[in-house]
Order: structure tokens, then sequence, then C-alpha cells
């Protein structure tokens, strides 16, 4: 195989798609790896329950499920589907597919999203029953990180399962010819497939981190297109001939987060200054050119699409409150501060978002005025996430926050809870609110869309008031595709969806 | 094969103190450099941070001669600023390790025995391993700051001038001139001191601007991998890597810095290489 | 020297390795156990990780274990050649590095061979043509060549021949054929081998000088001896021991910028690996290249000091 | 006289900058006859030679004709040799063969069979020992060995005999024996002489040693600072001189058969030759000095093939002859004083171990030094002379024996308290072959002075401290005493502010002998103090060390090569082979009357002059 996609000449005759992403997965499968990078691929391999379609919930292996009780909900499973290797799935598969990364000793990395299943059992030949530890209104979204595996073939091979060079089998549309860690991978269409067979007869993955490699090799043709264009690079690929920038709801949020157990940023007065301080209009028009918004919550409009109208959206949005660019309130702010004189402090950036630092270094320039000194730097992706993971001497952080599924309690529940201001855990401004606890607490309880999106609201509303951080930007995800090939419907959670099918030849 | 037959009987001995066009052109290069560092921010038209969001990636123009970068800033500016970073780092590693290595390579080579063999394997253990890979593993796992990079250059730089002065050393330790000191009477450190170390100065002082070169290359790798500088400094090789990625945009922000390195680096290694020429045979001025 | 004689310094010197690879290895994974981010995280990123989950995988990959007995663990299975499993990558090290080895060990061999080539041609123009334009054309170059950062030279040759000019391939490896390799890694060996080219060419140029100033040289030339045997003979011959050790020089060189240009060129090359297994703590993969490197390093190095016994006489009946 | 084989014109070299290096040089060498060019150190002796062979620097232009049997050979092609029935024999045998090629393949690699092909495999091996036994080498193995692996002189022969492979017919020697023992220089210049005979060869030996000049040659060119101030034939010349030059360097040279009183020697020391373009080069030296000696001098022929450059030969030559008879005076060496012992050396051995293999360096050698004596240490090379010296100073340490000097038992210096050492350094000095390494070259020679002179204020007994502001005295007393030792050694005081870069070789050794002194020793060891020095300055210095010998008292151990420098300025002498001593006793009796056959062979391979110049 090669790193660069073979010659490059076979993707103009459809018959072979060459897509990039940035780094080989470590399993494909998501109890091996559940980064976005690996579900690129594991989501055209391996099928859950569910899948999502267009931001939408949709059936996949299941083709019904009913909440039988707020904690139980049955799933009626699709008949005469086979895994790859021929063998039929049977309910027995799918229960094991819950059921493993529950084990004792599972090393599950999709586990944390599987946090209130209890226990899945075969309760008919086609029908599977899940438990839950509590109600939880987001539960519905959960069985996409549960792909459905054979029993047997994964008990055999172990912790080899879904490893290059390891074994794969899934129900989905392609399956894996070959895997390495360092050549690729090529996935050829799986002829056992129950659904609409797609285009493509394989897909070449190729590893290409450096966004100046990928626009190479966009260039070259070695590679047909890549998800998740890094923002500040962009404008290289908006010149590249050939290529198509297409432009989707990220459903993400970049934010500062103040330690709220610190000093000096115990004082909302120093959280409000920063806040003024941040100029998102300038930055998001000129410098990220236009690919990003201004954000006031964790939870972008995007996000409200399931249980809101347009309407009902913008109203929910218009209530938060905001502190806009505005240097002399900032300067008035930190004024009655407990260090009106400035301070000085330090923020590190993962080296895998390159446009968080220029966030920061123009925050750092305009905080210069108020006699603040922001200290940046660049670390790696690894240590940035021990930092944060650690819990310990937050002081101020920065991340762009991704989604897991598409609702909008899924950024307010990993932020603000605080049973979550602990390590391994990123409630990372320490924020304590009985009050949001409550709520987040109903919310989850709640069946009720309307009433779901009355409490978040609310929960918005009353984190906006506190400051526990500043919301930078609301960040638009690109996708580079080349001719003839186009992509319909990109969005945040492209690794989720089938996205093979949202290719078609111009 | 006329042209092989037209080789050189023997080389003259090139007159010293008559620096080509080349070396002259060096030592300006270094000049300017050394200017910059000092009053590069008085000379600048704008400061090297200040940020200006609504004319990023201008290119070149009457008000900013290289234009601007992703957040607006001069690139003029910035070169200008970043000769200090520039100048500082390397310099900070080449005098260290002239220091280091003077220190250890003069002990070794003077006193032998036990001390010598004890600097001398340290020495191996360093070049066991390539520098610059060594400054990565250590720099990158450590994630460290510019100036850990610097400390670890140091570190590595120091066993190639212990290793030259070593042998110099011992060379000159055989020399009649030591042996008559010793039969003088003057004390062993005295003579190594007064009498040795200045002769071997023009050595080390041509090996320092050869070491700078090699930091400022090394340093710049270092950057480009993202190691050792902070994002949005005004340093050469930082500069160069975030330009990179602006190339079509304003070529500039990637060349100009780009050019610096290579003409600060190319002037101290001609000037190096001049001086190694010039003094290093000096002391031994027959023959 | 007699076959003894070599043994024996042959035993001294794998001795010495033994000892350096211990002690490097030593030194690299405490570096790496001391460093900021863990496993864990490199592994699950950003994700929510429940306490359990921590724990199992601290068991599997012995982080439960007190710093010494992960190093003697670690030793125990690199004695039998066995470097684990890459954390990251989840293949096993040898696996990767095998597979790795493969693209850069071309480019490396592509790249020296650049360096030497145009190195010795540069420097022996310049050192016949002392004082011509010509020399000073090559000394220039030279110097040009050791002042640019190798991975400027990279993206000046990727942007002017793979981009402007469209006649290089500007990304990969290539298929596994070898004119495809060739191919694709052109460029890359090109702007590694320039430093390596500008190190070469100073030596010979400085080691043919320094020859042609010889005795024997002029000696030589007045019994009638003719200019391209002066050269080769005389001059050449007599410089190996410089040469020799300045393409030793050039390998290590070659290591070092193959990290830089694996990186420009998007190449999946050890060096490449090298850099990312750093960034994700991947220890297993980390200690066995630097291990790797180390062990090429210094065999470079033996046989550049075991030249010497072959080319010249006078160590080896000494 | 034969037809001219050769004819050089007005030859004139300049170098890169203009700077002339050689200016109007005429020669003719006949076949079968031998020419020598003499003159000191920078006359350019090399330089013609080497224009002669077209082996000229990049960068030194030439001027004028050579003619080669009649036909014009200049300007030449750069890098080829001017013609290729000329050869040349190099000076230094440790230098001039290839170091990683065969000793035969020196000599077949120039040779062609008949079809013009390079000769390999038997029929080289051939022709290699053929070649090898012309020049005296009988053993065939030789061919096969890598030049490191013969002597020196093996080498000079195998190099002599590459040189004769491209049968040349005019041979120069560019001073083939220096680097030589005495005893193979000897055989190589018979071998160069019998060859040329048999080969019936013109041939041109450089050479700065009259003696030997006169030996080989018919007709002699003296050279000095790039002009010739005289040719004729040898036997003329070694009678009666007819320059002031010519009668200088013959009257500095030291005479092998008897001492004398005093050396003459020339003041001052060769000049540049681009410094005295346009007058006559020895003016400034000259005794005889008159205006028109700053005009143009060209050659004048006197009398039969005889010419001189002198323009005042015809006023002064009476004088000049006369000059040269006063100094032939010879004079009894002083009497023998062993009374009052100063040092005393009793069965010293020194072995050197070096990779393996022993050399046993001094092998029980026992000599004795008295109070204001003058030894000598005479032997060919390697016999341990240096090594002996060193000792004595504790630079070595000795294997066995012992070194007393006075009442301490120096053997080891390392072993001895400070104070004791100290109190050595202050008796016994050494001084160095080599002037140009002899001297810190980053510090002036005042500073080197003053160093010295401040050791000698610390009082025994603390004298191993830092040496840093002792009581010395005052800067001003510090710089008189500098003064004061520099006019002790003939130098001028504002030497003092000088780095030894801007000194002579002479100069230097004066220097390093003003050094010595400053420590007021009873003993200095000097090695091999004037080998590398002209003779004109050789001669200085000789006369500087007797001169300090009776002023001052101090003794010496002289260590040398040369047999006539050593009758000069010793009293006693010991004769070394092998480490060993082969013969001991009086200068005079060992020399006239040497007991040992080694000691013949030293004396007997000396290029001895005749004694007819000290006929009056
Ligand atoms: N390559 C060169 N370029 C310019 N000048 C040179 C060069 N080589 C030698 N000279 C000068 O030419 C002069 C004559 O040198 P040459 O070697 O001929 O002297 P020599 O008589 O052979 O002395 P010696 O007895 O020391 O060998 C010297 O003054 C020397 O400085
Ligand atoms: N430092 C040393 N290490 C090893 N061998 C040595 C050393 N110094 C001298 N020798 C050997 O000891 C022997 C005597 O050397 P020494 O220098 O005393 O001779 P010399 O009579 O001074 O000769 P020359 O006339 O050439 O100066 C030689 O064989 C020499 O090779
Ligand atoms: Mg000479
Ligand atoms: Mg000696």
């Amino acid at each position: 195989g090669s790193s660069g996609g073979g010659s490059g000449s076979t993707s103009p005759t459809g018959t072979t798609l060459n897509w990039a992403i940035a780094s080989a997965p470590r399993a494909i499968d998501m109890y091996g790896d559940f980064s976005a990078n690996a579900n690129v691929v594991s989501s055209l391999v391996n099928e859950g329950l569910v899948t999502l379609g267009n931001l939408k919930l949709k059936p996949a292996l299941a083709t019904s499920w009913k909440r039988t009780s707020p904690t139980t909900y049955v799933y009626s499973l699709r008949e005469g589907v086979t895994f790859s290797d021929g063998n039929p799935v049977t309910a027995e598969d799918v229960a094991f597919s819950f059921n493993r990364h529950l084990a004792e000793d599972s090393t599950s990395q999709s586990v944390s999203h599987l946090k209130t299943l209890k226990k899945a059992k075969v309760t008919g030949e086609h029908e599977v029953t899940v438990t839950l530890t509590k109600p939880d209104a987001t539960w519905v979204y959960d069985p996409m990180f549960a792909p459905v595996v054979e029993k047997s073939v994964v008990e055999k091979a172990g912790e080899q399962y879904g490893a290059p060079g390891g074994t794969v089998v899934g129900t989905g549309p392609y399956t894996v010819k070959s895997f390495s860690a360092s050549d690729g991978i090529v996935l050829r269409r799986n002829e056992h497939y129950w659904g609409p067979k797609p285009a493509f007869e394989e897909i070449h993955f190729s590893y290409i981190a450096d966004p100046n490699s990928l626009s190479l090799a966009l260039r070259s043709g070695d590679v047909d297109g890549s998800f998740g264009i890094a923002l500040s690079n962009v404008s290289q690929f908006e010149r590249l001939k050939g290529v198509t920038l297409t432009e989707g709801d990220a459903l993400a949020t970049a934010s500062l987060m103040f330690d709220m157990d610190t000093k000096p940023f115990d004082d909302i007065h120093v959280r409000r200054a920063f806040a003024y301080a941040w100029d998102a209009e300038s930055f998001t028009k000129n410098v990220l050119r236009g690919h990003a918004t201004p954000a006031n919550a964790i939870s972008s409009p995007g996000f409200w699409a399931n249980i809101a109208d347009p309407a009902k959206v913008d109203e929910v949005f218009t209530s938060i409150p905001a502190q806009p660019f505005d240097m002399a309130a900032a300067a008035r702010e930190l004024a009655q501060s407990s260090v009106p004189d400035g301070f000085s402090t330090s923020i590190s950036y993962p080296d895998s978002r390159p446009e968080l630092g220029q966030a920061l270094q123009v925050l750092a320039e305009n905080l210069k005025q108020l006699k603040i000194t922001l200290k940046v730097t660049e670390i790696p992706y690894t240590q940035w996430s021990t930092l944060i993971s650690e819990h310990k001497d937050l002081t101020i952080q920065i991340a762009q926050w991704n989604p897991d599924y598409p609702d909008p309690s899924d950024l307010i529940l990993s932020q603000y809870p605080s049973s979550h201001a602990v390590k391994n855990q990123y409630n990372l401004s320490n924020y304590r609110s009985d009050k949001v606890d409550k709520l987040i607490d109903e919310e989850l309880a709640s069946t009720d869309d309307a009433e779901r999106v009355q409490i978040m609201t609310e929960i918005l509303q009353t984190v906006a008031k506190d400051v526990p951080n500043v919301n930078l930007y609301w960040p638009k995800t690109i996708m580079a595709i080349r001719d003839p090939y186009t992509y319909q419907n990109y969005n945040g959670m492209y690794a989720s969806e089938l996205w093979v099918y949202n290719v078609s030849a111009k | 094969m006329t042209e092989i037959l037209d080789a050189p009987t023997t080389v003259p001995s090139r007159r010293p103190g008559r620096p080509s066009i080349l070396v002259g052109l060096s030592f300006l290069v270094i000049a300017l450099v050394v200017v910059c560092a000092i009053a590069g921010p008085a000379l600048a038209p704008y400061s090297a941070s200040a940020q200006d969001l609504t004319d990023t990636l201008a290119e070149p123009s009457a008000a900013h001669l290289l234009g601007t970068d992703d957040l607006g800033r001069d690139v003029f500016s910035r070169i200008l600023a970043g000769a200090a970073s520039a100048l500082t780092g390397p310099l900070v590693i080449a005098l260290g390790a002239m220091l280091i290595g003077s220190l250890l390579g003069l002990t070794a080579g003077y006193r032998g025995g036990f001390t010598e063999t004890a600097i001398m394997r340290w020495v191996d253990l360093m070049y066991a391993v390539p520098q610059l890979l060594i400054a990565i593993v250590v720099v990158g796992v450590l994630s460290g700051t510019y100036w850990e990079a610097v400390l670890v250059l140091i570190v590595l730089t120091a066993p190639g001038d212990t290793r030259i002065l070593r042998g110099a050393a011992i060379e000159q330790r055989g020399l009649p001139y030591v042996e008559a000191l010793r039969v003088l009477g003057v004390p062993g450190p005295r003579i190594l001191i007064r009498h040795v170390w200045p002769t071997l100065v023009p050595l080390s002082v041509a090996q320092t601007f050869l070491n700078f070169a090699t930091s400022l290359v090394t340093l710049a790798s270092l950057s480009f991998l993202g190691l050792g500088v902070a994002p949005g400094a005004a340093d050469w090789g930082r500069m160069l890597a975030e330009g990179r990625d602006l190339v079509d945009v304003n070529p500039w922000t990637a060349i100009a810095p780009g050019l610096a390195i290579a003409l600060t680096a190319a002037g101290f290694n001609i000037a190096g290489d001049w001086l190694h020429e010039r003094l290093a045979g000096r002391g031994k001025d027959r023959t | 020297m007699t076959l003894r004689a070599l043994a024996a310094f042959l035993g001294r010197r794998l001795l010495g390795l033994v000892l350096l690879l211990l002690i490097i290895s030593f030194l690299v994974f405490s570096l790496i156990y001391l460093a900021p981010g863990n496993l864990v995280d490199a592994l699950l990123g950003t994700g929510e990780k429940s306490p359990q989950l921590v724990a199992a995988i601290e068991a599997r990959y012995h982080l439960d274990q007190p710093f010494m007995v992960q190093y003697l663990l670690w030793l125990k299975d690199a004695v039998q050649l066995d470097f684990g499993t890459s954390i990251k990558l989840n293949e096993s090290v040898t696996a990767v590095l095998a597979d790795r080895m493969s693209v850069t060990l071309f480019l490396g061999v592509f790249g020296f061979l650049v360096a030497v080539v145009c190195g010795l041609a540069l420097g022996i123009a310049a050192a016949l043509r002392r004082g011509t334009s010509v020399d000073r054309g090559a000394v220039g170059l030279a110097v040009l060549g050791v002042s640019t950062p190798t991975f400027a030279t990279g993206l000046i040759l990727l942007w002017v021949f793979g981009i402007l000019l469209g006649w290089f391939p500007v990304i990969g490896d290539g298929d596994p054929t070898f004119s495809d390799r060739l191919w694709h890694l052109t460029l890359p060996a090109i702007a590694l081998g320039v430093t390596g080219t500008a190190l070469m060419a100073k030596m010979t140029r400085a080691a043919l000088i320094a020859g042609y100033e010889q005795d024997y040289v002029g000696f030589a030339r007045s019994r009638g001896v003719g200019g391209l045997r002066i050269l080769l003979v005389y001059g050449l011959r007599n410089s190996l021991v410089p040469i020799v050790t300045a393409a030793g020089m050039v390998i290590t060189a070659t290591l070092t910028g193959s990290v830089l240009i694996e990186q420009t060129f998007s190449l999946k090359g050890v060096g490449e690996l090298l850099i990312s297994s750093i960034n994700n703590k991947d220890i297993p993969v980390v200690q066995a290249t630097t291990i790797l490197v180390a062990v090429l390093v210094v065999v470079v190095n033996l046989l550049v000091d075991l030249s010497y016994f072959a080319i010249d006489p006078r160590t080896r009946r000494a | 006289m034969s037809t001219p084989l050769l004819e050089v014109r007005d030859l004139t070299l300049r170098s890169g900058q203009g700077r002339v290096i050689v200016s109007g040089v005429d020669l003719t060498v006949g076949a079968g006859e031998t020419i020598g060019i003499v003159g000191e150190s920078g006359s350019g002796k090399s330089m013609t030679a080497r224009a002669l062979m077209g082996l000229l620097p990049r960068g030194v232009e030439v001027s004028g004709s050579v003619t080669y049997q009649g036909r014009e050979l200049l300007p030449g092609r750069r890098g080829r040799r001017l013609h290729d029935d000329f050869a040349m024999v190099f000076q230094d045998p440790f230098t001039m063969l290839n170091p990683l090629m065969r000793a035969g393949r020196h000599i077949s690699e120039t040779l062609r069979d008949p079809r013009g092909r390079r000769l390999r495999g038997a029929a080289a091996r051939k022709q290699e020992r053929v070649r090898l036994a012309e020049v005296g080498i009988h053993d065939p193995s030789v061919a096969d060995r890598y030049p490191f692996e013969l002597s020196g002189g093996m080498r000079q022969r195998v190099g002599i005999a590459a040189t004769l492979s491209c049968d040349p017919t005019l041979l120069l020697a560019d001073e083939p024996t220096t680097a030589l023992d005495v005893t193979t220089q000897a055989e190589i210049l018979a071998l160069l002489k019998k060859i040329q005979r048999e080969r019936d060869m013109g041939m041109v030996l450089i050479t700065h040693d009259l003696g030997v000049a006169f030996g080989m040659c018919d007709r002699i060119y003296v050279l000095y600072a790039g002009q010739l101030v005289e040719v004729g034939p040898s036997a003329g010349i070694e009678r009666r001189p007819l320059h002031p030059y010519t009668q200088g360097l013959l009257d500095s040279e030291p005479p092998a058969d008897r001492r004398l009183a005093t050396l003459t020697s020339m003041p001052g020391s060769v000049p540049r030759a681009s410094d005295v373009l346009g007058t006559c080069p020895f003016a400034d030296r000259c005794a005889w000095v008159a205006d028109e000696c700053r005009r143009p001098t060209p050659l004048r022929r006197t009398e039969e093939g005889r010419s001189t450059a002198c323009v005042r030969i015809g006023e002064i030559g009476g004088e000049l002859a006369r000059a040269g008879r006063r100094q032939g005076a010879a004079v009894p060496a002083p009497a023998e004083r062993r009374d009052d012992l100063l040092v005393e050396v009793r069965d010293l051995r020194k072995d050197f171990t070096r990779a393996g293999r022993t050399v046993h360096a001094l092998r029980g050698v026992t000599l004795e030094v008295g109070k204001g004596e003058s030894v000598g240490i005479v032997g060919e090379s390697g016999s341990g002379k240096t090594t002996l010296g060193r000792c004595l100073v504790g630079l070595e340490t000795p294997t066995g024996g012992t070194v007393r000097i006075g009442d301490v038992d120096a053997g080891d210096y390392a072993r001895l308290p400070g104070r004791v050492v100290a109190a050595l350094r202050s008796r016994v000095q050494m001084a160095f072959q080599d002037p140009y390494s002899t001297l810190s070259p980053a510090r002036s020679i005042g500073a080197v002075l003053k160093e010295a002179i401040r050791l000698n204020g610390s009082a025994p007994g603390q004298a191993d401290g830092s040496g840093r502001g002792r009581p010395g005295g005052s800067g001003r007393r510090l710089d008189g005493e500098v003064a004061e030792l520099l006019a002790l050694v003939g130098l001028p005081a504002e030497y003092a502010g000088r780095k030894p870069a801007a000194l002579s070789g002479g100069e230097r050794q004066r220097v390093a002998l003003a050094r010595a002194l400053a420590r007021k020793p009873d003993l200095i060891v000097c090695d091999e103090i004037v080998s590398a020095l002209d003779v004109s300055v050789q001669a200085q210095i000789l006369t500087l060390l007797t001169r300090l010998q009776r002023e001052l008292g101090v003794a010496y151990v002289f260590i040398t090569h040369d047999l006539a420098v050593v009758r000069q300025v010793t009293d006693r002498l010991y004769v070394l082979r092998h480490g060993q001593l082969v013969e001991s006793g009086a200068t005079e009796k060992v020399l006239d009357e040497p007991e040992a056959a080694y000691t013949r062979t030293l004396i007997s391979s000396i290029p001895a002059r005749t004694e007819k110049e000290t006929q009056p």
C-alpha cells in the first residue's frame, strides 16, 4: 500500500475513493478507538442499532424501539442481516455488543458514552431489551456508540480485535481489506450489506495529519477528500483548483474556562473583563474568515434543531445574556475587581488546534491594554489532554468542545454539573451551582422536548450570568473534496453518519 | 584531462588579513543582524506584536513592506524584532559551549589520566546520537520552553568544542614552549590559563562562530517542529513554520524569515570559516 | 594488525555499544516517564474516563507498576528483541518499525548517495580549481547548504519542482516498486542530501587541498605522474580518512535530517514515527526508535573506524 | 666544459602580489656536470629548482629563459614538468613518498612497456628489483614494503630510484640529505655522485652546506636574497671567495677539525628578496659597504670562470682574504675541570612503551657535568640524546638509574616536594631545538621574561604558588631586569613589547636563552638549539653561548649531531649510540683520536672541508 493512496489515477473512475484521515486508528472498532478520526472509518464498517443522517436519529440495525419505562428500551432488530463474513446477526450478538463495554476488565474507549447503560438482554429472536441505571433523555442516541459485533469473532480475537492486521467483522456497507498502522486502510464494498449499495468499490484511507501535506495531496490528486480542515489553514485550501470546500455546522464551541476556585478567577469581575476583552466579531470575520460565528452559549443553535423550531431557537439565544466586545467595559470590570492593576497568567492550547492559538494571541493583545499578561504556549495534544484531565492547577484553559450526539444537553452535561468538577471530567471551571445541577437532572428525566428546551434555556441563562467560561466562537467545520465529487449535508457529526452516501459525482 | 592537469601544484599560503568580498558581506550581515537585535524594535515601523485584524494577510505594500501575517502583524517589523531572539539563543549556546568546551577540553588535554578518560567518555556518549535528534526527543518529550531548548543545545554542542580543544591542548602540551614553561617552574594551571588558553582562543572563537550558525539552524528546526518557541513570538523559525501555511496568500510570511535564517547562518558560517583559516593557524606561523 | 587484535578491538567496541544502549534506553525511558502527559490521555483524549477504565488501561500497560519495574519489564522483553506493542498504533513495534524502515532506509541511502556523489564532485572541482570562480561557487553552495535548515530546503524544492513545475510528486512515498519510490523520493532525497553535500564538499576540498600540498604530490609530478593518477592515487586515496569520516558524519546528518524531511514531504518514515510517538507518549516506540538510531550511529562509527584499518597500512601493521 | 645541457638566463620569480622572490638568475649546466646552488634559508634555492621543474606554486610567476639543448622551455604548462628529461630528488625522505603506496610502485608507476602501457605485474616487479639494486638496495622485499616500514636512508634511496625511473638527463637535488643522519648523509651523497657519473647526467645540487657543495660540485652559484652574488668553480671559491657574503658564510661555518677562539659571525639576518631589489643584497650586513653598493650590482666576470656581484671587490679583495685568515687560529680546549660536580647521572635507563612495544631509549648512561663546564652529547638520530636531556630537567621520568643535581636526587620530579622542585628549576634550565614554537605565541617577549623573573622573586619553599602578584618587585624594576636580560643576549630593549611572531628564528632562540637565564641557572640543557638556524645565525648563537659561559659561569649540556659545532662549544664529549655510551672524554681528544669505531664513522661522515684555507 502507499500512504499517498496509490497513484491517484483511479479516483476519477469512480470505483475508488481516496480519503485522508489524520492518523492511524488504534482499531476499527469503537471499543478500541473512539476518536472521530477512527470513526470516519469505523462508521462505514460497523453499524449500531441506530445511526445519524443529517443530524437526525435514524434506525439502522434496529427497525424500531420503544421506551417501556423511564429506564427500559426495547429494540426490534432488522431481520436477514448478515455480517461481512456471511454469518447472520443474532440478538445474542447485539446484546453482547452492548455488554462487552461493561465487562469488569473492559478497556472500552466508548464506555463513557454508555454511562447510563446497565445491561442489554436478549428478549426475543429479533429483540433486545436495554435497561438503564437512571432516566436519560439522551439515551436514544447512545446505541450509536456500541456498534454490533459478532460475538464469536470478538471473543476469539481478544485484545487484537479491530487492531491493525487483526480481524474486524461488521455489518456496514464496507469491509476491511487491509489495515496497516503505517500504510493506510483499504475498505472494500461489503457484498453482504443489507442496505443500498454504495457507489465506490473501494475506499483508500491515508494518514495525513499536517494541513500542508493534506493540501498537497489534494492538489496532486492523491487524495479525493478529507473532513475537518483546520480553520487556520482554510485559505490554503481555497486556492486549490478543482477542490471544493464545503462548510457545515460543527456543533462545536471554542471556549475559555476560568477555574473559579483559583484567584483571581474566583472574581466575577475578572471573568467579565476577559469576556468583554474578547473581540469575537473581528476574530471570526477577519482571522477565521467567516468560518465561525460569535458564541454566547456552550450549546450552539445547531444542537437544538431536533427539539425546537428555528424561531424558538432564535428566541432561546436572544434570551441568553452576553458580553459583547467592549474594552471600556472590560476596564471598568477589572477596576472593580480584586486585581485592578492587572496580573499575569499563562495558558496552553493543543497543537492540533492552531486557531485556538490565534484566538489566544488576539485576546492576549487586548488584555495587554488592561495590564493583564497572558502567556500563550502550544503543547502536544496528549499533554494538553492530560493537563485538563488531571484537573489540577487549571487556572485558565481553552478548548474546542465537539459534539457526541446532536442534543443541546451534550456539552451542557459535560461542562456544568458540579459532579464533573473532578479528575477525568471536564467541568474545568469548577462551576458549582445547585440550581444548575438540579435543572440538569430534571432535563434528563424529562421526555417532553418543549419542557427540555425550557429547562436547558434556563440552565444556559444561569450559567451566562455566572460567567464560568467565555464562549469564544462557534466554529464551522470544513471539508475539502476534489472534482468530480461533491458532498451533501456536511456537518460536525460526519463521523457518526454513513458519510459515503453523501459523496456523489458531479 | 586538461582540467585535472590544471590542478594546483602547491597551494599558496593565503595571506591572512585580506578577507574576500564574501567575507566582507558576511560581516556586514552579522553587523546588520546585531544592529537589528539591539535596535530592531526602535527601527521597525510597527510593534512586532501589534495586530490589525482588519488587515490580515495583506500583500506587500508601502505601508507593510513585506505584507502582514494572519493576525495582521507587520512581517517586516517582526523580522527586525526577530533578530534579537535569533541572536540570543545561538549566542548563549555558542558561548556556553565555548566556556564548557574550553574548560573541559583544556583540562582533559592538559591533565590527561582519569580526568581525561571521564571527560572523553562523556563526549563519546554525546556523539553516539545525533544532536538534533536528541534535542527533538528531550525538548519534545519535556515540552520544553525556548530556554530549555537552549540549555539542551549547550549540553549537546559543548562536546564538539571539548573535543577540538582537547586535541589542540594535547598538541600544545607537547610543544617546546609548554615544556619550557614547565622547566622554568611555572605552575600547571598558570601555563594552562595564561599561555595555552590564549593561544587557543582564536580557534575557540572561530569554532564559536560555526557553532552559532549551527545552533541558529537547529533552533529554527526545533521551531519548525513546534518545539521551544511560544506561538506568535517574533522568532524566525516559528514565523517560517507558521508562514508555511500562509505561503499561498502572502509568500513573504515564509520567504522573509527563511531568508533571514539562511543569510544569518551563512554569514556566521563564512565568518567562522574565515576566522578558522586566519586565526586557528596562528602560533605556528612557519611551516 | 592481527586477527586477534581486530577481534579484541571489535569486542571492546561491542561491549561499549551494549553499555551505551543501556544508558540511552534508561535515559530515554526516564525522560518519557517524567514528561508531562500520560498514556491514558493519549488513548482516550478528552473523553470522559471512569476510574475503572483508567485502572484497566494502566494495568494493561503496566503503568501501575513502579518506575524501575516498568523499565526492567521493558528491558526483559527488549533483550529478546521484543519491543512491545505501540500504544498509539496498536501494532507490534517491530512491525511498525519494519514498515517505516523501508521508506527511511530508501530515503536515507538515496540522500546519502546524493550527498556523497555531489559532495565529492563539488569538493574535487573546488580543490582542483582553487581560487577560481568554480571554487568560490562550490564553497558558496556548500555554505548555503549548511546554513539553510533542511526543512527550508525541502519546502523550496517542494514548491519549485513539485508545485510550480510539477516535475515530481509532492506527497507520499509511492508504490513499493523501485522506480515509483525513486520518483517519489527524489525531491526529499535531494533536500536531505544538501546538508551532507555541503559537509562532504567542504571536507573533500580541505583534504584534497592539504593532500596536494604534500611533498609526495610534488615528487610524483616531478616524475611525470599524470594528473588523473595524481588525483586518484595521491589525492583522493590519501584523503580517504577524512572523506570517510565525513561520510560517517553525513550518515548521522542524514538520519537527523530525515526527521524534518519526512515531516515536510509527509513520508511515513521512522522520523515521522518518532515525532508523533514523542507527542503521543508512545514509550515503546520512542524507546525502540532511539535505540535503533543509536545502534545505527554507533555501527556507522564503528565501520568508519574499521575502514581506517583498510585504508591505511600504517594502522594495520603498527 | 661540455656543451651546455641547460641554460638559464635572467630567471625571475614573482609572487602573486608582485613581490620578487628570485631575480635575474643565470645558470649553466653541462652534461655530466654538477653545479651547486648554495645559500641560506629563504634565499630562493628551492624556488629556483621548482621553476626549473615546472612545479611552481600557484600564484608565482616566472620570467626569463630556460633552454634545454637549445630549446626554449618557458613558459611551459602549469602542473606539467618543464621537460620530461628533468627529474628531481626531494629533501625530506619522510614526506616525499606516498604513504599508502608500496615502495616499489613509486618506481614502476611511471615505467611504460614498449607499447606505451603502464607496467604491471611481473614485469613491473622485475624493473623494481633492478632499479632498487642500482641505488644499493639488494633486498627485493623492500619493494613490497610501505614507506613507513623503511628507514630514512632507505626511503631516500627508493626516492632516488623512482626519480631515475624516467631516465633523466638532468637531475635536480634539493637538499637531498638535510633530513638524514650524518652517516647516511654521506652514503646518499656518494650514491648520487656515482649515479650521476654512470649516467653522465647533469646535476643541480641545492644545499645550504658549503662543505657538501665543495665536495660534490664542479661549479657553485651563491644565492643571497634572491640574487646571485658569486659564481665560480668550487675549488676557486673555497680557496678565495670573491664576495664578502661568501667569505662570511665560510667564516660562520665552524671547522670540524679544530676549535676556534671566536667564530666570526655576520651581523643581522637575511633580508627579503623584494626589500633589496636594485642594491647589493648584502649591503646592510657588509663591513665594506659603500655608496655604490646601493645601486644595482649585476654579476661581473672577474677572472677565468669566476664572477662576483661585489662592486668593490677590486678594493677590498686583499682585506677579505686577510679577514678569513684571522679566523683561522685554533685554540686549545680549556683544561678539564671535574672537581666541582653539578650533575651526576648513574646508569640511567629509560624505556618508552607505546602500543605494546617497548623502546629502550637509554640503556644505562653515566655522565657527569662540572660547575661551569660545557659537556657535549653527540650521536645519530634516535640515539637517545634528547631523552637524556629531558631526564635531566624532569620532563621525562627515568625508568632506572639515578640523577643527582647538586645534592638532590632528581630522578623523579613528580615525587619531590614542591620546594625542592622549585630549587631544582632555578638551577637547571633547558633550551629547545625549534625556535618557532619555543615561545608562547600569544604572549609578548616582555611578559614571558617577566614571568620567569617573578618566579625567582618567590623565596624557595613557596615557589609553587600561583606566581601571580609574587614579590618580584615593582613594575619598573621588572622592566629594568627584562631590558638587562635582553641586552645579555644581544637584543634591544624594545623587543620586550613584541610577540614571538615578529621575531626571526635566531632572535627567538636568543629570547629562549634569556628566559632560561632569567632563573639564573647553573646549567642549561641545550637540545640542538642551533640546528634549525642558518649558519650565519648559528655562528651568532654559538658565540653568544661561549660568551655567556665565560661571563656567567653557566654550565651546558650541549646536545647536537653536528661534530663541528660541538667542537666549538664543549669541553668534554659523550658519544651515544642506541642509548648507550660508546665513548667519552675531552672533546679534542675524542674527535682527534677516536677510540670507538662508531665515533670514527661519525667523524668520517662529516662533509669535510679541506685544510687549505688555513694556509696563509
Ligand atoms: N608559495 C609561495 N608564494 C609566495 N612566496 C613564496 C612561496 N613559497 C615560498 N615563498 C618565498 O620565496 C622565498 C624563497 O623560498 P625558498 O623556499 O626558495 O627558499 P630556500 O632557499 O629553499 O630556503 P630553505 O633553505 O629554507 O629551503 C622565501 O622568502 C619564501 O617566503
Ligand atoms: N615520548 C616517546 N615515546 C616513545 N618513544 C620515544 C619517545 N621519545 C623518544 N622515543 C624513542 O626513544 C628513542 C630515542 O629518542 P631521542 O629523541 O632521545 O633521540 P635523539 O638522539 O634525540 O634523536 P634526534 O637526533 O633525532 O633528535 C627513539 O627511538 C625514539 O623513537
Ligand atoms: Mg628550500
Ligand atoms: Mg633529539
